[in-house]
């Protein structure tokens, strides 16, 4: 049986020491670095590309510019070039010009002479730099904070509406039994089987009739009762043991005060778990906005990013900027929240 | 026990204005015809849209039905999900497993599967093109290490299988987490116990750490189910549901028929997506008939 | 009056009954424990005096009114649980506070009954750890705490002192005893320590499997157990019983199984000739004795320090146990006669198992 | 009165449509225009929803310019019908639905042509001769292999994933489009015709099949991104690409317009672009109509153009030429190149451009051609199923 | 030899030392129970031999090899834990048989094993119930069977018969007893039962506030306590204390804090005149004297039915038990005078609390 110190249950070797089960973990998070977040990673840096860079086949990893220089009687830098072949061999020259396949250049050290080079025989320097104008320009661009504070604003009110209301209902379909409890459950879980894309158009004819089309409430609102939450937090307290709730009826608990004070705080994994998803699902919420937010000041993060999706073109490299931007405050949040989904009660008060 | 009325109204409201009618709405649609947007304006149709999508001279040949796409559409829906939902589910579990445990730098590790979560399918499915592309980064490691490269979004197959790759590396992080703070709830002395009952490692797991996940382990298997069933926004961004229809999945042609077509077929798509929530109904009942010995703790 | 009455109780899970009807009386302010064999049933019987068991049948009453619809946490009582089913998130201070907090006591009030009731169950040290943190004896306490530090008027305690040392253990009783006291509210304690419940006790009730056995004061149920199970129940080690039969001849004798014969008390039993009975004698009513008629082989011996026990059998195998106090000499495979006096017998019906004795 | 203005553009539209009514805004105190801009898909399928749910933008910038006339606002009783008719008669039918429709609904702010460009560096360094302006596809499929066999490029030719692109093409090739009723055929022999070669070419490597074949459904896909690395030779997209070559490609290599091959039905391509209309709701239909009829005047109708880099439909102002401010040579010289294309362009193409049901063939063709690129289908199949496709549309409409 | 030693062993939780460095061995097939105070760190002890709790500091051995980074399962244990830890999806059957099948052990042997000590833990018939449907008593045999079943080298028990009644007690006792014999194992065993510790232990080791205080035969630890501790800890009730001096004219007599004298035997101890000293009688011990010089007045009485305990207090206050055997028919405020046999009399250093017996 050899060393059982159990991989799939173990929570490291007790005496400190790595044994095989912590090299596979490593091993095998350390695969999840590279796969998961490399790409991500790739993404952050494509977020300081230019776009040409963007575009360009094939890709590399690290932003490019290329280096110019200022040529005295040239208004605008010139673009530098190492000359690998031909009359020039050698040489660094600055470029005025292409006219088909040869370019005309300049010696920056000589700026009144004019060289005709073959564009075969040019290599462009380029060193690593970030074409931060990707975000810069976004703050010009628009409203940047405005869009900001109504994300915010509905993520925020969104989730904690959320978190409240499907934490009631699912310690209501945890804790109790009664009639109609199984039936309230299907319900739930039913309703999750219509994807929104699908009943957008009937959405949008009870928000409208609710008088809540372009408004912030029209997004916040009908998202509230998310199923999953509901779902999701109810499997969880099937787990609190009822005993403990016994123990505060005992204590004169009021009912409410039971859900507030204990199945609330044992439930702390799954609400961060819940809250975390829920700010997410609203921080990266589109197509919904869309259709109920149509004016400007009402706009959301995301719908601002889109927007650099046009008809025939897309502008990746704000796009990217504005991706990047928008992901580092759910990070933040994700980041604050995880720590308490390690917060589960490992022992009870029983026996 | 009428408090629990109580605990249940607020969701329920919202429930009912915000999903139960639009549902309903919806079942209305499916007998209309037209490509008016308004109930109202909508002629009656009977169920004409569910007999022209289950208009087939040979079931299992697309190409003979009278709607063609949406059967192909169902076909890769269902290859879809069995392989999503088998890799989501295995590699989430993994990967909880391996979080659970006292590592170092657990904060880190953490985020970095669940980053994906927050990225927006648009992104994500732009970060796999590049990778994916002809000439783009997979190919050019393969190619430096002597293979040929594959033209991966042209090739049927391999389009299939990178989009479900695609949303098991989106979404894994998503059940995860779920599954992490269904791990965090199993008491530690039993584990203690199990220990010192000499339960290997496997054993362990099998009998100690699944069954006590069962609550939090149905969670994962209706909602991998079902939002795999609904899988749309990455795979469309990545393949538009190409090569041809090789990855059109079911929410795509429910979209492309009923909110981004023209004309607008709302009854169609609506009838569409009925005969998919019937199917999945029936899955989810099955997987809750499963799991009843756990369901209730 | 928070007396509280149990009629006709019942209590089936499915197809399993385990409470068959159950009927009593506790007055006010009066202190019953519960006591029988492990899974009799007792604390299910507390639990649904509580309200946290729904009932199968009959009423519960306090202070005369029948409750069965009122949920725990309106009855206004306190409870012990068996598994202490602590809050693990708080503290134990909030764990203390949480029902004070309930009923809206004032904080400076919250603050001041907690440490007392902590320093009364010597738990004032740990008033800032979580349960996790705790040894199983100090949790039991906080459970003790935490229903005491309400004072209620009916307490329910369901083994609370099972984790607790001796002295310990000595030191709760009598602050539970004088908790008693003070407050002149009734308590419902459920018990295996033979000590609590013969020390603690105005009245005990002996359960077997659902039924209630005998209702009594202590010495009661120790000098006049109603049958052989109540008899052997109470009292530790247990009665010894020895069969035999009443001698057809003189009533006054007893035939045991052993043929050994045994003199009966003139009065006080109503036996009959020939009647096969069953004869109960304490094992610190048997005395070795040179002389005595019985005689039995010693198979081991249990040294306490201040006392020991001798147990052994007689000829024909039935288990005989004796108490000798002080450290005995006597080894394992001496062969001794024992006797008793014949005021401490007891003689049961052997068929029934219920007593003899002319009430 | 606040006026809402929904927007959305590839450039700079929106904005210099925004610095026109803004002179507005100064004459009229009290009027407050308010841009929105959106992502294009809300325009595309946002805002029917909110038109039909009478909610939405006072006016919008649309592209689905016969698909959205129910909710037109007719500018005709605010405006000059003459000087509309006579400046911009060719697209004012594009909004209209039916023959007796004689609205004044949009203002088609930037005409788009569909054709190709090609990379001129390319042939240089090929030595291969440009074909002339009537070259035919096939002539273009040669030199452009040639080319890219010489220079060592991935791609000879590709196309934009569009039902819209591929329709000037198929049209020079003779499909008519429309039966002798008006009503819409789509598949005809002169359709299957160049779908055939079309499909062949994909799949001998003359056309990059990544664009068509690497997607599905309705999605759109364009090939714009391998001409700007270079690797594409003849790339079949349209006029709005100027802008984003100029910016992208800037000193890579030469590009130039080549405008549509020639085929039996002419050299056509295309016609297409959006425009500007009210809608029927707004509370405030003069304002609307004043806004329109601004942008609408000769004057502020050159500026745009000028400086939203479009190409102009207004027939005075694309008679004088458009003087693109800040453009390069190459972008300046491409523009004019395709207002040259506007008379090449055949009545077939106008009419399938205002047809109220273009969108719904586009999309019928992408995906069903498509289909039969990567072998899901055979050409005739597909051909079958357009037909079939397209009955059941025009049934399912209106 | 499944000895087991404990070479120096600390524990700590953060700035808290719960365990201040324990030296014991434990020989092969010896029974050793660890008694002490509620949170002294017995769970704890065991916990670190089993090898679920880290160790801080020192060795722990176990057949001669330090074990201290071998994993728990690896270590060959078995062990109940205080807080039953049963597996609650299993049913009883399957919480036993766990253990068996995780080991190899073939079907067949498995049933009769588990069907064995279910009957021997009168479990039987509760073998497809899951935990939660039993009582706490059913669980905790369950929790010992558990460990039992597997027949490992070494048995860790903690309180494993805290939640049962008294004859139960006694029948588990003896199971555990048998057990022990047949298996010739280690037993590491923790009560709070003074019964239990004294009958079933070869060797009793009482603990501290993590200190070990002494480590003997249970006759040892009575007879002969090395300190005041572990006299009042073993026996009870408690042995009574008094405080007083050794008079400085005459060695052998004791002036106590109430200016009573009393007489000291002649020999065993070591006192110096002059020296403040306790003197140390268990109640037991004490008999009621009407010429006997200590004076107490009764407080109150516990009627026990086989024994009685009267609880009073000396002039200055001095809490003192005595033991009456039988039934007493003293009443609470009379005032009686006690005396005591002077070789049942233990005598300590009031300073250090150590014995002043020459040992
Ligand atoms: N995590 C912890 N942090 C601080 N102190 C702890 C922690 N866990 C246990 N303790 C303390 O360690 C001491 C020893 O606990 P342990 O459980 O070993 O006691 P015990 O002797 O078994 O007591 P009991 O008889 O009550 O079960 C206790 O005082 C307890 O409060
Ligand atoms: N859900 C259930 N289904 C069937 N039987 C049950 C269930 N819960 C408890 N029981 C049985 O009911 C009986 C009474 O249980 P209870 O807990 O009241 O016993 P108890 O007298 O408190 O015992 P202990 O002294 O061991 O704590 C037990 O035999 C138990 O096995
Ligand atoms: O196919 P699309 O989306 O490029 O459509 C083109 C537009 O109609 C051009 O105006
Ligand atoms: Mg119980
Ligand atoms: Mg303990």
């Amino acid at each position: 049986m050899g060393k059982i110190a159990s991989f799939l249950t173990a929570t490291r070797g007790k005496n400190g020491r790595m044994d095989w089960t912590d090299w596979v973990s490593y091993g095998y998070l350390l695969m999840g670095v590279l796969v998961i977040f490399g790409p991500v990673l790739w993404l952050l840096m494509s977020s300081f590309k230019d776009e040409a860079e963007i575009q360009r086949f094939p890709p590399r990893f690290l932003p490019y510019t290329q280096e110019t220089i200022e040529v005295e009687g040239y208004d605008t830098p010139l673009a530098l070039y190492d000359i690998v072949a031909g009359e020039f061999e050698g040489r660094r020259l600055a470029q005025i010009r292409r006219v088909g396949l040869v370019a005309q250049m300049v010696d920056p050290n000589e700026p009144d002479v004019r060289l005709k080079v073959d564009i075969a025989d040019r290599e462009a320097i380029e060193s690593v730099g970030l074409a931060t104008e990707n975000y810069t320009e976004l703050f010009e661009k628009f409203s940047f904070l405005k869009f900001f504070w109504n994300s915010t604003f509905i993520t925020v009110v969104a989730t904690a509406i959320t978190l409240m209301v499907n934490s009631m209902a699912a310690f209501g379909l945890s804790k109790y039994q009664f009639r109609g409890r199984n039936v309230m459950l299907m319900i739930v879980v039913g309703s999750l089987m219509v994807p929104q894309t699908v009943v957008l158009v009937p959405l949008f004819i009870v928000t409208k009739e609710l008088g809540m089309l372009n408004s912030l409430w029209g997004v916040i609102i009908p998202a509230a009762a998310t199923p999953t939450g509901v779902f999701l937090l109810r499997q969880y307290m099937l787990t609190i043991p009822d005993e403990i709730l016994d123990a505060a009826r005992m204590d004169k608990a009021s009912e409410w005060k039971i859900f507030w004070r204990i199945i609330l705080p044992l439930s702390v994994p799954a609400i961060a778990v819940l809250a975390i998803l829920s700010v997410i699902w609203r921080w990266n919420d589109f197509l919904w906005p869309l259709i109920v937010l149509s004016e400007n000041e009402n706009f959301t993060l995301q719908l601002a990013l889109n927007s650099f999706q046009g008809e025939m073109t897309t502008k990746w490299s704000n796009l990217l900027a504005m991706t990047v931007l928008t992901l580092l405050p759910i990070a933040c949040v994700f980041f604050f929240l995880q720590k308490y989904i390690a917060t589960g009660i490992a022992s009870t008060g029983g026996k | 026990m009428r408090v629990v009325w109580l605990f249940l109204m607020p969701n329920v409201l919202l429930f009912f204005t915000f999903a139960f009618v639009p549902i309903f709405l919806n079942f209305l649609y499916a007998f209309t015809s037209g490509d008016q947007i308004m109930l109202g304006d909508r002629p009656y149709a009977g169920a004409a849209n569910f007999e022209s999508l289950s208009r087939c001279r040979d079931y299992l040949d697309p190409n003979t039905c009278e709607r063609d796409i949406f059967w192909r559409a169902l076909f890769n829906t269902t290859w879809f999900v069995a392989l999503q939902v088998g890799f989501m589910v295995g590699f989430s579990l993994l990967t909880a497993i391996v979080l659970n445990r006292d590592i170092r730098a657990r904060g880190f590790f953490r985020s970095v599967f669940f980053f994906p979560v927050m990225l927006s399918p648009v992104v994500v499915a732009l970060i796999w093109k590049w990778i994916l592309l002809r000439n783009g980064l997979l190919n050019a490691w393969l190619i430096g290490l002597g293979f040929e490269g594959v033209n991966w979004m042209l090739e049927s197959s391999w389009a299939f299988a990178w989009s479900v790759f695609l949303s098991v590396w989106a979404h894994m992080g998503f059940y995860t987490l779920i599954l992490l703070a269904g791990l965090q709830a199993i008491p530690r002395d039993v584990y203690e116990a199990a220990l010192m009952d000499r339960a290997s490692a496997w054993r362990t797991f099998r009998r100690i750490t699944l069954p006590l996940l069962a609550p939090t382990m149905l969670v994962v298997l209706v909602l991998a189910l079902i939002k795999g069933v609904q899988t749309f926004d990455e795979v469309y961004a990545f393949t538009g549901g190409g090569p041809g229809s090789a990855t059109t999945l079911i929410i795509q042609y429910i979209y492309e028929t009923g909110f981004a077509g023209s004309p607008r077929l709302f009854g169609l798509a609506a009838a569409a997506s009925i005969i998919l929530a019937v199917v999945l109904v029936v899955l989810t009942a099955a997987q809750f008939w499963a799991n009843r010995r756990n369901i209730d703790g | 009056m928070a007396g509280v009455g149990l009629r006709g109780v019942r209590k089936s899970y499915g197809a399993v009954e385990v409470i068959k009807g159950i009927d009593l009386e506790i007055a006010h302010g009066e202190f019953c424990v519960f006591v029988g064999p492990s899974g009799c049933g007792k604390s299910t019987l507390l639990r649904m005096i509580s309200g946290l068991e729904p009932i199968t049948g009959g009423d519960i009453v306090i202070e005369g009114e029948i409750v069965n619809n009122i949920a725990a946490a309106d009855r206004g009582l306190a409870m012990v649980f068996q598994s202490y089913a602590l809050y693990p998130h708080m503290t134990v201070r909030q764990n203390l506070s949480f029902g004070l907090e309930n009923v809206g006591t004032a904080k400076g009030d919250i603050a001041a009954k907690v440490d007392a009731v902590s320093k009364m169950l010597q738990i004032n040290e740990l008033l800032d750890r979580r349960p996790k943190d705790l040894s199983g004896g100090q949790r039991q306490r906080v459970a003790i705490g935490r229903a005491v530090v309400r004072e209620p008027r009916v307490f329910l305690f369901d083994e609370p002192l099972s984790n607790l040392d001796a002295e310990l253990r000595v030191d709760m009783r009598g602050e539970i005893g004088a908790l008693h006291k003070r407050l002149g509210n009734t308590m419902i304690y459920v018990t295996h320590d033979q000590v609590e419940a013969m020390t603690m006790a105005d009245k005990i009730a002996v359960l077997r499997s659902g039924e209630l056995e005998q209702f009594g004061t202590p010495l009661e149920l120790f000098n006049n157990p109603t049958n052989t199970f109540v008899a052997g129940f109470i009292g530790s080690p247990k009665m010894n019983f020895i069969k035999g039969h009443v001698d057809h001849a003189d009533r006054a004798m007893l035939v045991l199984a052993t043929g050994e014969k045994v003199a009966l008390p003139a009065t006080g039993f109503d036996q009959k000739p020939g009647q096969n009975v069953t004869l109960g004698i304490r094992p610190n009513d048997l005395q070795p004795a040179p002389s005595a008629s019985l005689s039995m082989v010693v198979r081991s011996v249990e040294q306490l320090g201040t006392d020991s026990y001798l147990y052994g059998g007689l000829e024909d195998g039935t288990a005989i146990t004796i108490h000798s106090p002080g450290q005995t000499q006597v080894t394992p495979g001496e062969k001794i006669h024992v006797g008793a006096a014949a005021a401490s017998m007891h003689l049961f019906d052997t068929e029934s198992g219920n007593t003899l004795r002319i009430s | 009165q606040e006026i809402r203005f929904m927007c959305s553009g590839d450039g700079v539209e929106c904005e210099v449509a925004m610095r026109i009514f803004e002179r507005y805004e100064a004459a009229n105190p009290g009027v407050d225009v308010i841009l929105d801009k959106v992502p294009y898909q809300g325009l595309l399928d946002t805002l029917p929803i909110q038109l039909a749910g009478d909610t939405g933008p006072d006016l919008a910038f649309v592209t689905d310019l016969g698909g959205l006339n129910p909710y037109y606002l007719d500018l005709a009783p605010y405006v000059d019908r003459k000087y509309w008719e006579d400046s911009y008669g060719g697209t004012l039918d594009w909004y209209r639905v039916g023959d007796d429709d004689d609205g004044i609904y949009g203002l088609h702010t930037g005409l788009t042509i569909t054709g190709a460009y090609i990379n001129r560096t390319l042939f240089d360094q090929a030595g291969v001769a440009v074909p002339s302006p009537d070259a035919d596809w096939d002539t273009w499929a040669a030199v452009s292999r040639e080319v890219a066999e010489k220079t060592g490029t991935p791609f000879p030719m590709a196309m934009d994933r569009s039902g819209h692109r591929i329709a000037g093409p198929a049209i020079a090739y003779g499909a008519k489009i429309f039966d002798e009723d008006g009503e819409p055929i789509l598949v005809d022999e002169g359709f299957k015709g160049f779908v055939e070669k079309f499909v062949e070419w994909n799949n001998d490597g003359t056309m990059a099949k990544d664009v068509w074949g690497g997607k599905g459904g309705t999605a759109y896909q364009d090939g714009s991104k391998e001409f700007i690395n270079g690797d594409l030779v003849y790339y079949f997209a349209g006029s709005w690409q100027v802008a984003n070559f100029e910016q992208q490609i800037g000193d890579l290599f030469d590009w130039e317009v080549v405008g549509s091959p020639c085929g039996a039905g002419g050299c056509t391509g295309m016609p297409g672009g959006a425009g500007i209309v009210g809608f029927e709701q707004t509370d405030h239909p003069e304002i609307v109509a004043e806004l329109i009829d601004l942008l609408a005047s000769e004057e502020s109708y050159a500026e745009y153009s000028a400086s939203a880099r479009t190409i102009p439909t207004h027939a005075a102002v694309a008679a004088k030429g458009v003087n693109y401010e800040g453009a390069t040579p190459l972008a300046a010289a491409a523009l004019n190149g395709w207002a040259a294309q506007v008379s090449k362009l055949e009545p077939i193409a106008f009419a399938y451009q205002g047809n109220p049901n273009n969108r719904a063939m586009f999309n019928i063709t992408v995906q069903r051609v498509t289909q039969a690129v990567v072998g899901e289908l055979s050409v005739d199949e597909a051909m079958d199923r357009m037909s079939e496709d397209l009955a059941a549309a025009l049934a399912e409409s209106n």
